[in-house]
Formats: C-alpha cells, structure tokens, sequence
C-alpha cells in the first residue's frame, strides 16, 4: 500500500517535472521582457517551440559521424534521469534512495560530456571552441559543487538529496552563515551550469561568446527538442535542488497523500518566486568574459570551504 | 590456499616462497585480463612480454622478501628492455626510478615495523606506481613500448606497486600505524590527481595522455587507500572499509578500461602512423567498432555514471566527505581542499575523455592518414572486447563486485564495517529507459521523422580547395585549441610558463644538477696525475693512521 | 739496555735522520748521496741484527743491501742524473718548511699509532718500530712532494729501506732476504722503467719520442 | 697434488716465452690453461700442507681463476689470430707467457697459507701485468703501464709492510718463525695476538691490498691498465687478481674480527672497509657516465664491484660475507664474459686494438651481430644486478645484511648501487640497439660466443640454482671468515 503510494507519487511527480520544465522557461523569459519594459513572448511560447522543431526535417551535417544522433539523447537521458532524482515536492518518492548527491554530480556530468560531444561532432570551429570554454566552467564547478555538498552532508548526515531536504526541513539545523556562504556558491554554480548571465547569455546569438548554444549549433528538428528540452529540465532541476534543500518547508511526504496538494501548491510557488528572481539578477549584471568566469567560480568554491570551516568553527562553540 | 609452496630454486640456501590470500588474487585478477587482451592483442610472441609477466606474478604470488623484490626488479628489468626497444630517450630516466623504487624496498623489508620502514615504502611503490611527486617519468616511458606492453605497464605494473604498498601498509607493518601515513598517501595522492589529470588533458599525443591519466588514477588509488590508513589507525571502522573498497575498486576498474583505451591507441598508431590527437580527427568513420570501445574506455576513465570508472570515484568522495568530519580544524581544512581538488581532477578527467574522443574520433580528419584508416585488426579487438565485457559488471553490478571482494577488505582491515553501496546503477537504467520509451513514444506518434543531408555551416570560412576533401582541417579545432582555455586559465598557474610538470622543475632538474656537479667532481679526480694520485692515497692513508691513532691513544 | 739494542737503535735513528734530510734537499746529488748513506746504515743494521739474533737470513740481507742499494743503485742514479742533465734543483710542490713540517708531524702520528701496542718478548722495540714506520712514511712525502720523477724514485728507496729495517727487527722473521730480494727486483723495474722511458721531468710527462708508433687517443 | 696448478704454469711460461709462432703460442696456452683448470679441480681432493695449504675458499676461488683462464685462453686465440699483425712473434712469446705467470701467481696466491707467500705472489702478478700493459708499446699503453707500476709498486710495499706488523703482531701469540705467518695458526690464535698492532697492520694490508683490489682512493691504475693493455690478458685475467686482493684483505679482516671477537684489543675492522667500499661506489657511480671508451668503462664497474665486496666484508657477519664472496664469484664470471664479448664486438667492427672499444664506434650492434649483440647486452646488463642476474642475489643478500647490522650505511650504499647501474644501463641502449656507422654489414657471431653465453648461464644457476656442495663450501667458510 504504502509502495503503491510512493508509486503513485512518483509518477506524479515525473509529470509534473516533464510538464511544468517548458513553462518554467516561458515564465523566467516572460519574467525577463517584463523587468526590461517589454512585452515579451506568451508564458506557453516554449511548448509552441518544442512543436513547432517536433514537425520539423531533422539537418544532419555531411561531416557528422554515426554517433550524431546518440549525443542529444544521451544529454537528455541523463538530465530526465537526474531531474526524476532531485524531489520537487515530495520527499520519500521511489527514487529516494538512488538521489545521492554524487549520483546527481554524475549525471549532470554525463549530459554535459554529451553536449560537448555533440558540439565537437562536425568539426568546425565554434562547437570545439565552446567545448574547450564548458570544460573550463566545469572545473570550478564541480568542485564547487563538491565543497558546498560537504557542509550539507556535515550538517544532514545524510548524502542523499532526498535526505538533505528531510532533515533541513526539521528545522533543527536553523540558519547559519555556513548556510548562507553555501547558498551562494551553490547560486552561482547553478547560474554556470544553466548557463545564465553572468556566464552565458542565453538570449545571446554571437557565436564566438556563446557557450552552451554554440554547441547545439547544427543540431535541428527533434534533436534540437531534445536539446532545448533537455535545458529547460536543467533549469527546472537546479532550481528544485536549490529550493529543496534551502527551502524545504512544507513539502509533502510521498506516504501521506493529506500533505500533496499543499506541497504541489507550494512548489508552484517556489518556482515562480525563482522565475522572477532569475530575471532580475541577469538584468542587473553584465556578462562577464570568458576567463572571468573561473574567477567567479573560484570564488564560489572558496565560499564553499569557508562554509565547510565555519560549521567546524560553530561546532566547536555549541558543543 | 594458505599454503605456502617452496621452490628449490632462489635465494642461496633458503629458496623462493610462494603464497597466495585474497589480496594477492584480487591483484591477480586484475592483471589476469590485461595479459591476456595484451597476449591475444599481438604482444605473444615477445619473450620480454612473458619475462615481464612473469615478474609481476610472482610479485605477487611472493611469500618472502625476497621473491618478492625479485619479482618486482625482474618486472622492472624487463619493461626496462621493452622501453628501451620502443623509444631509448625515456628508458634510463625509468630505470633509475625502477632501481631507487627497489633500493628504498629492499631496506625497507629488512627494517622492523616502524615509520621508516612505512616511508620507505611509500617512496619505493609511489616512485613504481608513478605517485606525486616521483610520477615525471610515467607520462614519458608508458606511451614509449608496443601498445600492449603500454597497456600492461599502465594496467598491470602500477597495480603491482600499489599491492606492495598495500601489503605492507596494512599487514606487515599494521602494528606500528600511525594516523599520518595516511595522510602523507592522501597529500601525495591529491598531488598526483591534479597534476595527471591536468596534463591528461593538455597532451596532444593520444598515450602521453593516456599515461598522464594513469598518474590521476593512481592517485585516486592512493587517496583511498591514505583514508583507510588514516582511518584504519584512528579506529573508524566504516571510514576504512569505504575508502578501501573505493581504492581496491578503482585499481579493478583501471586495470580495465587502461589497458582497453591503451590497446586502442596502439590500433590507431597501426592505422594512421601517428597518435597525436592533432593530425587524428574523423577516425570513427573508418574504425567504428574502434571508436565504440574506445568511447566505453574513455566513460571509464571520466568517471562518468553508468561506466566502470563511476563506482570507484563515488566510493572515493564519500569516503572524503566521511574523513572530513572526522579529526580536527585541520584534517577539516585539508578534506575540504581534498574534495575541491577531487572535484577538479574528476571535471578535468572528463574534459581530457571528451578530448580524446572528440578530438580523434569525432569531426573531420585532419590528416590523409587519419581520413584513409581502416578498422582495427582482429586481434587487438578481440583483446579490447574482452575487456570491454569484464567492464560491464564493474559498471553495472559495482556491489555485487564490490560484496566479491570482501574478503580483501577484511583481510587488510579485520574490524571494517562494510555497508551496501548505495550506487545502483541498474534502477538509474531502469529510471533512462522508461523515459527513452516515453520520449520515443512522443517523437514517434507526433514527430516527423524525415532527416536529410546538409553542409554543416563552417563558421564563414571561405570553401576548401578540392585536394581538401573533408575541408580545411585549420578550421576545425585542434587538441591544442581545445585545452586553452584550461591552459589559460589554470594550468600556467599549476605548470608554470612552459608547461613542465612541476617534479620535472622541482625534483628530477635539481637532482641532475646535483648529479652533474658529482661527474665534474669525479672527472677532476679521474684526471689526476700519478703524483697527485699518490697525494691522495697518502693523504688517505695517514687519515686512517691518524684516526687510528687518536682513537687508541684518546 | 745491552749493547746490541742500543746500536741497532742508534742506527735506526740515523736511518730516520737520512730520511728527514731527503724532505730538506733541493738537490739530486744530495738526495742520492743521502740514500746511500741511509743503504748503508741498513746494511750494517742488517748485518748487526744478524749477529745478534744469529741468523744466515739477515747477513744475506746485509750483503745484498750493501752491495745493490748502498753501491750499484747509486751508481745507477747518478748514471741517470749525467745523462739526462738533471743537476739543477729539484722542484718541489710545497715550500721546503712546511714539508719538513709535514715530516715532523708523520713522525709524531707514527709514535702516536705504535704507542698502544705491547711489546712483550720481542726484541725489536717500539721505537724501533716507530722509527721504520717514520722512514716509510717520509718516504711517501718524498713521493708526493716532490716533482722530480728522481727524486719521487729516492722517496721509494727509502720507504723501501723502512720496510727492510721494519724486517730485520723482526724477530726469526723468515723470508727477510727473500723479501728484500723481491723489493729489489721492483726497484730494479722502477729505475729501468725510468731510464727507458727517458722520465725527465714528472711522471706524469712521459717522454716517449722515439720509442715507437705513438698515437694518443682521447680517452 | 697442490704445487702442480702453480708449478706448471710458470714452467710453462719459460715455454711459451721462448718458443712458438703467435697462434701455435695461444693454441698451446689454451691446452695448458685446459690442464690447471683440471687441475684446480683435483686440487679439491689433496688441499696441501705447510706453506701451500689451501682451505676451502682457495680452492674454490682456485677453481674458478683456473676456468676463467681457460675460456679466456680459448678466447685468446681468436684474438691472436685477429690482432696477430700488431706485434713482433717475440711479444707474443711474451704475452703467453705473462698470461701464464698471472694465472700461476693468482693461484699461488690463493693457495698459499703463509702471508709473505700471499704477497709475493701478488708481487709477481701486478708486474707480469704491468709488463703486459705495455705490450702494444703505444703511448698511452706505456704510460698505463707506468702509472699502474708506480702506484701498485706502492701498494706493494705497503703491504708488505702490513704483513710484516701482523708477524709482529703475531709474536705474543706464536713466536718467532713460520707459525707466525700461517693463516691457519693465526686465526686459530687469534685472539692472543696484539690488538694495537694488529690494527695498525691492518690499516697497511688494507692500502696494499687495496690498491691491487683498486678500491678508491687506490683505483687510479685500474682503468687504464684495463684500456690499453692486450684485452684478454689486461681485462678478462684480471678479476681472478682481484678477488685475490679482496680474498687476503677479507682474511686479515677475519683475524681482527676474531681478535676483537675474543676481547683483544684490536678495533673493529669494519668501519674501514666500508669507509673505502663506500668511497669506491659512490667515486664509480659519478665516474661512470662520462666514459667513452668500454674498456675503460668497464674497468671502472671492477672497481665499483669490489667497492661492494669490501663493503660486504665491513659489514661482516656470515650472510654479509657470504653475499660479499658469492658477489666475488659471479662478478668474475660475468666481467670476464663481458669482456671476451666486447673483444667480439670489437672484430666485428673491425679490429680489437685499443683505440676500438669507444662506445660511439660499436653502437648499433644489434645490427652487425644479434647473437653478440644480445650477450653481450646481457653481460652488461647481469652487472647492474637486476634480475635475472645472479648479481642480485648477492646485492639483496649484502644490503639486507647491511640493514639489519648497520641501518645507516644502507643509504649510501643505495644511492652507489643506483648511480652505478644506472650508468651502466644507460649505455645498453646505444651500444646494442643504437644506430649502426654507416656502411655496417651483418657479420658471422664468433664461436667465442658461446663462452659467454655459458659463463652467463653459470651466473644465473650459481646464484639461484646453487649447487648443495658448493653452498656448503661457501656459507661454512663465511662462517669461519665472519
């Protein structure tokens, strides 16, 4: 019974994910022309999008070899799986146990090692030049991510996502610049991996300053939906990692079906109060060149070891 | 099995030892694989090969000190001789490694448990397994042999060192442990991991790089096992059997895809007479089955989830993050350092796999030989497939591999805790089908499914003349050009201006300095005259009186 | 101390003395003179010894010393000296005072080396003892001090006649004469090998125009 | 039964050096050497009496000076037949016959029981050898000569001078006459002789014997004699004339030991010895790299081996001096392999004569011999003391001896070993597997070769493979010379 209740949870926490990933994107762009005075699109226009390069001849370059086609699926493979993994608004889903931290540090590297492969698959030069740029990002990044993973997992004992979010939700962890410095790095690692401003321009389309469009640059039709796609589940899934475990309140547990709708609800919310967030952040900095950038994530990973001393330093004070 | 078996034949009067435990066959069966894609792969006819082979089994089947060093010096001396076949500039710089290695072992087997010994010990293997700072030599004399020789150098003999290193840091000398041992594996292990992993993705040719890799997964070897040292003395159960199976699961999971990724370049040497990543390019058109098994070698090597190089690297940070709560502001600080330098090894693993494959297999050729390769022959496939199919239970299966190796665990740490994995990758399979079935569901029910041939836009280069058929390979980024960034960004600051290693600037340049300033001395005296040679032995012989005198008259 | 003691370490003493003399001469005749005199002294110690110990050996070696190293070598020497023209002084690598300085200091460190050691029931006494490994090392001094192919060939005659007094105050030491036979039969080498390979100047400077097919390579 | 393998070489000398044709001379020495081998064999039966009263470790190192003369012999004529042309049949007759009064001066040596026999005989030996560096008359070969007569004409006296003292030394304990000069009394009495001057006497022995062993910093003569004398004699005889220095210098140790042993009041011997093998490892590990010429090269590896020898002697124990003796034996063996090999590899290339030896001038040999090029390779590389070398053996024995008796000399003695083998290895590539000269042509392997390649395969078996009765032989005598 319980099984079939976290089953259920489950599935219904995949839709949600694969369904609300578009919108997400519409909202943060809507968000975006809205902060700068304009219009801007309809929140829907990324489902128009993914239909309209669903209807679409796929280009295969004369150039590409046989692996062409396994890139953009493999991203996408990785970064669905990875999403499934981080817990929107349950805790205690299926998946529960396979959300370790390191697991999702994988995967996300997985799609990546995609995504660059696929933007060096045609040799020409932008795809190569943005691979060897995505490569330098990552470094800092995930080490970044590993440091900052460090004082979660100090202060949760536990490693699992899943787990980070149910014993921040106690509440007994309270708030402590540990927390705050960790939050920051983990921003501005996330803001590098969906490749926002500071570091990317997603809005941009000069080819020699993009990174993350620059190779998916002769991918079209349904590859280009997978690799759109597969961008936006980036975004929702940082944001959920963000918000699962530095605002875990309220979330629904996946053996009560009482908590779901508010933990739903609640979710919604969260993701709006990032969306708008987002905009505001990108419109108030400029892009940064491009070795900046390891400069800006430096900093994050020190941020991360200073919050990894910290909780040492608290420690020893409360104990 | 715990019989020891005596051979007539060894040292005067006492004979060799032989004798075999778990360790020993858990090494074996590391090296069993190798020897056989390496034997089947076309190193069979070599007597060196099987010289070399021999060495390092019965270094490993030893059951005395001295079978022991012996089997460890022959396999020296014979990869010595099939360097020194393959390429004479880097045989005498691994010689000398391969003889301090074995003079720090040999006093180091005759000294009571104690630290010197440990030291000893740790210089010896570390200086054979190619650990910072005395790996300068590996990323030269690996690539320099026949590819199967590569392969089971990188594969097979590093393994070797790091089983002495076992053996001795967690039988032999297990009673006289101390915490920093450990900590003297992980710093140099750490070292290692950056600095491999670094100059894994800036070298442009394909075994150079490969072997730079070596020295990253030796070091994460050697983290794991520092952890466990460190832990095993402090008396933390759990932390020890974490970090030991992460170290005795990446020496698995490395003496496969290694050897494999080793295998291929030699493949691709055959192919196109070059590995340099900057004349290769396209090669997965005319050697597909190649170029899939290297892209399995290469996900090994990145550490990447559903590879056999995952499991041990997930092992591995959970043990840092483990060790980092434990001991004080220090040991915190240290961990923590620890854990952004795995992360960064870790991301620049993956950039030097990406490289590999994107660079050499995937694009345009950049060379006519590269464009005209024809597929691998038969045997060295045969061999890389075989590795390629061990490979699949280490990548799926990690527990039930790792619950295998239990007995070595226990054997090395008899009070460890061991806990299940918490890595399954089977329910992450499970979890990407479904959504590939449902995706493809999608894609199929509404999509069209027309795909067409188009000229990829080549950046605004003007078009290639017709003796270019797969265009102008300028255009397309090279090896080179693709580690720029990281050059840029960090590796002027870890490498210096020129990109020599840091051992090579600190450790190997001095020491020849030092080595110089000897010969000039001794030159000086050989080219004494008769008479100054007679000053000398009479100056020599009234010291000795003198000494003499002085210590019987006071 | 009876009178056979007393003598024998009188000559001794004057062995020594002749050994000292060589470090302070600048001269080849001089040093050639001096070995003679010192040869001599030998002979008679020998000769003394072998009377007072009653031994056919030591006489031999008496006799042999006399008539080979107190007569024939000299002659052969100075032969050598005429015919190479060496009559001017001899050069030396370090100044005159600190090589006698030198020698005294040898003599010191060879009574301080023979002073631990008991002399029981022999009759050749610790000074005695001190005094020939005084004259062997002086020899060796000699050797090194000096420039002078010559003179380093006198500086090993006279170790030489330190080892053969050392010998004949061994007490019923057999083989002395063999010994000194055979000491002889290197000398003997030493001067031929001088005289054939016209070693004018040092050792070091072999002057072989003439003997034939020469051809010095780079080693 | 004894005297025979030390009377009939010198009668054979008288032969050889007044009659016969250059060829016929080497044929004839060959039969004779042929003979004292055998002979040194019998010799096991009947040890002798009085003044030639050979103990176990004489007759063994007897055994073996008389079958490296023998291959070397064999060896020796085709190097006549080669370098014939070079010198006047007169020098020839000399040249057998100073390969005759080495061979019979060596195994008086080692049979002697009586100190002044010991030094004679390494009287009459470092002068035939001197005499027979100079045979090619060349400039450099005269001035080797010169040079290893001056400073073994040193060492001599010195040594005589050391035995002289251990008589006196002796005298306490024997009195006068020939007792006092007998291995065998003196050990067995030992421990009543005077320690002072025992250790006095020692300190002579040591630069006497020292300097025929070339232990830094008597070495001086031993390369160049090795370079520019007529090779089989000069180089290939020449290790049997060490291990007869090393023998009586680990002997005269053995009476000091013992005297200290039983509480006299001698010192300790060891720290000489190693002061001085340490000083002959290190010297040669710097030295090395640097040579051009093999010959010379090799020359300075006999010195690094009995910089090892002497220093397994200081370390001193039955295992330490076991490891030093088996070091002795094998590195013999394979010295003289090496350089029966390298007066191959010389005529492949053209000519034996001195000036041939240079590295530059035999790389690449692979390409004119394989056979030659890989023994000699391999005798090169069995010095180094890497396995499958029977060197390692000993090495392994001497340096965990060292570690368990005196910890601290270990690192030193590492680093020489290291300095030296590297050196040596680092010429393996260019000389075997370099590039040839231009216009170098395949040629016949010589028959001579396979006397290499049974001295290696005797390295190999002796030292792992070793004989009950000749392991019995050695570890007994180690333990009555600890």
């Amino acid at each position: 019974m319980l099984f079939l209740l976290r089953l259920i949870a489950t599935l219904l926490h995949a839709a949600a994910v694969f369904a609300v990933a578009p919108l997400l994107m519409g909202a943060v762009n809507k968000f975006r022309a809205w902060a700068l005075g304009r219009r801007g699109p309809p929140f829907l226009q990324p489902y128009y999008e993914l239909y309209k390069h669903l209807r679409k001849t796929t280009l295969v370059p004369e150039t590409a070899t046989e692996l062409f086609a396994i890139w953009p699926v493999a991203a996408f493979l990785a970064t669905a799986t990875a999403a499934l993994l981080v817990p929107g608004f349950y805790t205690g889903m299926l998946t529960a146990p396979t959300s370790d931290f390191i697991t999702l540090i994988g995967l996300l590297a997985l799609a990546r090692a995609a995504t660059m492969l696929g933007g060096l698959e045609t040799g020409f030069g932008f795809g190569g030049a943005a691979a060897g740029r995505e490569v330098l990002f990552s470094l800092f990044a995930e080490a970044a991510l590993l440091v900052v993973l460090l004082s979660f997992v100090l202060l949760a004992h536990s490693i699992t996502v899943d787990g980070i979010a149910v014993a921040f939700a106690t509440g007994h962890i309270g708030i402590s610049v540990s927390l705050g410095f960790a939050l920051a790095a983990l921003l501005a690692v996330a803001l590098t991996e969906t490749g926002r401003i500071p570091t990317d321009n997603p809005a941009g389309h000069l080819e020699l300053a993009m990174v993350h469009e620059a190779l998916t640059l002769e991918y079209s039709g349904r590859f280009l939906l997978l690799l759109q796609y597969t961008a936006m589940l980036r975004l929702l899934l940082w944001m959920d990692l963000i918000g699962t475990i530095f605002f875990p309140f309220a979330m629904a547990q996946a053996d009560s079906i009482l908590t779901w709708p508010a933990g739903l609800v609640l979710w919604l919310i969260k993701l709006g109060i990032m969306a708008a967030l987002l905009p505001l952040f990108e419109i108030s900095t400029a892009k940064m060149r491009i070795f900046r950038v390891p400069e800006f994530l430096g900093a994050a990973m020190l941020l991360g070891i200073l919050a990894g001393v910290f909780l040492f330093v608290a420690a020893r004070i409360g104990s | 099995m715990t019989d020891n078996v005596t051979l007539m034949v060894g040292l005067p009067g006492q004979g060799m030892h032989l004798h075999l435990d778990a360790l020993s066959l858990l090494f074996l069966c590391i090296l069993a694989p190798q020897v056989l894609a390496s034997a089947v792969a076309g190193m069979r006819f070599s007597v060196t090969f099987w010289v070399f082979v021999f060495g390092m089994v019965l270094a490993l089947a030893a059951g005395d000190a001295f079978t022991l060093i012996f089997g460890f010096e022959l396999m020296s001396a014979a990869s010595w001789l099939l360097v020194l076949r393959g390429d004479q500039r880097p045989a005498t710089l691994y010689i000398t490694i391969a003889i301090f290695s074995s003079a720090c072992l040999i006093p180091a087997v005759f000294l009571p448990a104690s630290s010197i010994a440990f030291v000893l010990i740790a210089l010896g293997t570390g200086a054979k397994a190619g650990l910072a700072p005395l790996h300068s030599w590996l990323p030269k004399a690996h690539p320099a042999p026949p590819a199967g020789v590569s392969a089971l150098m990188s594969g097979g003999m590093v393994k070797i060192a790091l089983y002495v290193l076992i053996r001795y840091a967690f039988i032999v000398l297990t009673g006289a442990a101390q915490p920093w041992w450990g900590v003297v594996l992980i710093v140099a292990g750490i070292a290692s991991v950056v600095i491999g992993a670094l100059r894994a993705m800036l070298e442009t040719e394909m075994k150079t790089m490969l072997a730079c890799s070596t020295v990253e997964h030796v070091g994460l070897i050697a983290v794991g096992l520092g952890i466990a040292l460190r832990a095993k003395a402090m008396g933390d159960p759990a932390l020890t059997a974490v970090a030991l199976q992460a170290a005795l699961l990446c020496a698995v999971a490395h003496g496969l895809f290694k050897p494999l990724l080793f295998l291929g370049a030699g493949e691709v040497k055959h192919a196109t007479g070059t590995t340099s990543l900057n004349w290769l390019g396209g090669l997965m058109r005319g050697q597909p089955r190649l170029g899939a098994l290297m892209l399995l070698g290469a996900a090994g090597m990145a550490a990447l989830p559903l590879g056999p190089g995952f499991a041990p690297e997930f092992l591995l940070l959970h043990a840092v993050i483990a060790a980092a709560a434990t001991g004080g502001i220090l040991a915190r600080i240290g961990f923590t350092f620890a854990l952004a330098a795995l992360g960064l090894g870790a991301a620049l693993a993956l950039g030097a796999a990406v490289r590999l494959i994107g660079i050499g297999f995937l694009g345009r050729p950049r060379s006519l030989h590269a464009a005209s390769a024809e597929d691998a022959r038969r045997g060295p496939l045969f061999g890389m497939g075989l590795l390629a199919v061990l490979m699949l239970p280490v990548a799926l299966v990690p527990g039930q591999v790792l619950a295998a190796m239990m007995p070595v665990v226990t054997l090395l740490a008899p009070q460890a805790e061991i806990h299940l994995l918490s890595y399954t990758p089977l329910p992450l399979i499970l979890l990407a089908f479904l959504i590939a079935t449902a995706t493809g569901f999608i894609l199929h029910r509404w999509g069209v499914r027309g795909t067409r041939e188009a000229a990829p836009w080549n950046g605004g280069f003007g078009r290639a003349p017709v003796w270019l058929p797969f265009g102008d390979p300028t255009t397309q980024p090279s090896a080179t050009g693709f580690a720029e960034p990281v050059t840029r960004a960090i590796a002027r600051g870890i490498l210096g201006k020129h990109g020599t290693d840091p051992a090579e600037t600190y450790l190997v340049a001095p020491l020849q300095r030092l080595h110089l300033r000897g010969v000039r001395l001794a030159e000086r005296i050989r080219r004494a005259t008769i008479r100054q040679r007679l000053g000398v032995v009479f100056a020599a012989l009234v010291m000795f009186l003198l000494a003499l005198g002085l210590a019987e008259g006071g | 101390m009876n009178l056979t003691f007393s003598l024998a370490h009188l000559m001794g003493g004057l062995i020594l003395l002749c050994a000292f003399l060589l470090l302070s001469q600048r001269r080849l005749a001089a040093m050639i003179t001096l070995y003679q005199v010192q040869a001599l002294t030998l002979s008679a110690a020998a000769v003394w010894q072998g009377f007072a110990q009653h031994e056919v050996n030591l006489y031999l070696t008496g006799i042999i010393t006399l008539a080979l190293k107190g007569v024939l070598l000299p002659i052969a020497l100075r032969q050598i000296v005429l015919r190479f023209n060496l009559t001017r002084a001899v050069e030396s690598t370090m100044p005159m005072a600190l090589s006698m300085m030198l020698g005294t200091g040898l003599i010191g460190i060879a009574v301080l080396v023979v002073l631990p050691s008991t002399m029981s029931a022999v009759s050749l006494t610790r000074e005695d003892l001190a005094i020939a490994l005084s004259v062997v090392l002086l020899g060796l001094l000699v050797m090194t001090a000096r420039r002078s192919a010559l003179a380093q060939i006198i500086g090993f005659l006279s170790t030489e006649n330190g080892l053969v007094l050392a010998a004949i105050g061994m007490p019923g030491m057999p083989f002395v004469a063999e010994f000194s036979v055979a000491l002889l039969v290197l000398l003997a080498f030493l001067v031929v090998g001088i005289f054939l390979l016209r070693i004018r100047e040092h050792f070091d400077t072999l002057d072989i125009t003439g003997i034939e097919d020469i051809e010095r390579r780079g080693r | 039964m004894i005297l025979l393998p030390i009377i009939l070489p010198f009668l054979a000398a008288i032969v050889l050096g007044v009659i016969g044709t250059p060829v016929r001379g080497a044929i004839a020495n060959a039969a004779l050497s042929l003979v004292v081998f055998l002979l040194t064999i019998a010799a096991f039966t009947a040890p002798g009496s009085g003044l030639i009263h050979a103990d176990s470790l004489g007759l063994l190192f007897g055994a073996l000076t008389g079958f490296i003369a023998f291959t070397t012999s064999l060896a020796n004529i085709g190097y006549v037949r080669g370098a014939e042309p070079r010198l006047t049949p007169p020098l020839w007759r000399l040249y057998h016959a100073l390969c005759q009064v080495v061979l019979g001066a060596t195994l008086l040596g080692l049979y002697a029981d009586n100190i002044g026999l010991l030094w004679a005989s390494v009287e009459i030996a470092t002068i035939a050898a001197t005499l027979a560096v100079s045979l090619p008359r060349t400039a450099s070969a005269l001035e080797a000569a010169w040079k290893y007569f001056i400073l073994g004409g040193v060492g001599i006296a010195l040594a005589l001078f050391g035995t002289m003292l251990v008589y006196l030394a002796a005298q306490p304990a024997l009195g006068p006459g020939l007792n006092a000069m007998s291995f065998i009394q003196l050990s067995s009495h030992a421990a009543w002789m005077d320690g002072a001057l025992l250790t006095l006497a020692f300190v002579f022995i040591l630069f006497g014997y020292g300097t025929k062993a070339a232990l830094v910093p008597l070495h001086g003569w031993l390369p160049d004699a090795y370079a520019e004398g007529p090779a089989p004699l000069t180089t290939a005889l020449s290790s049997p004339m060490l291990n007869l220095a090393l023998i009586a210098i680990l002997r005269f140790r053995h009476l000091m030991q013992a005297n200290v042993a039983s509480g006299g009041t001698a010192m300790p011997p060891g720290p000489f010895l190693i002061v001085l093998g340490l000083a002959s490892l290190l010297l040669v590990g710097f030295s090395l790299s640097r040579r051009r010429d093999a010959r010379r090269f090799f020359g300075f590896s006999s010195i690094e081996h009995s910089g090892i020898a002497i220093f397994a002697f200081g370390i001193g124990g039955p295992a330490a001096i076991f490891g030093g003796l088996l070091h002795m034996l094998l590195q013999t063996l394979i010295k003289s392999a090496l350089f029966i090999a390298l007066i191959r590899a010389a005529a492949l290339r053209g000519s034996t004569a001195p000036g041939n030896y240079s590295f530059s001038h035999l790389r690449g040999l692979i390409h004119s011999n394989k056979y030659t090029a890989w023994l000699l390779g391999g005798a090169i590389f069995a010095l180094t003391g890497l396995p499958p070398s029977g060197l390692f053996a000993s090495e392994f024995i001497i340096i965990s001896q060292t570690v368990q008796r005196n910890p601290w000399v270990s690192a030193p003695l590492a680093v020489g070993l290291l300095l030296c083998a590297v050196a040596i290895l680092r010429n393996i590539g260019p000389l075997i597997f370099g590039d040839a000269p231009p216009h170098t042509k395949p040629v016949k392997a010589a028959p001579e070769m396979h006397l290499v390649a049974l001295h290696l395969a005797l390295v190999v078996l002796l030292a792992f493979a070793m004989p009950g009765p000749i392991l019995h032989l050695l570890s007994t005598m180690s333990g009555a010379l600890q």
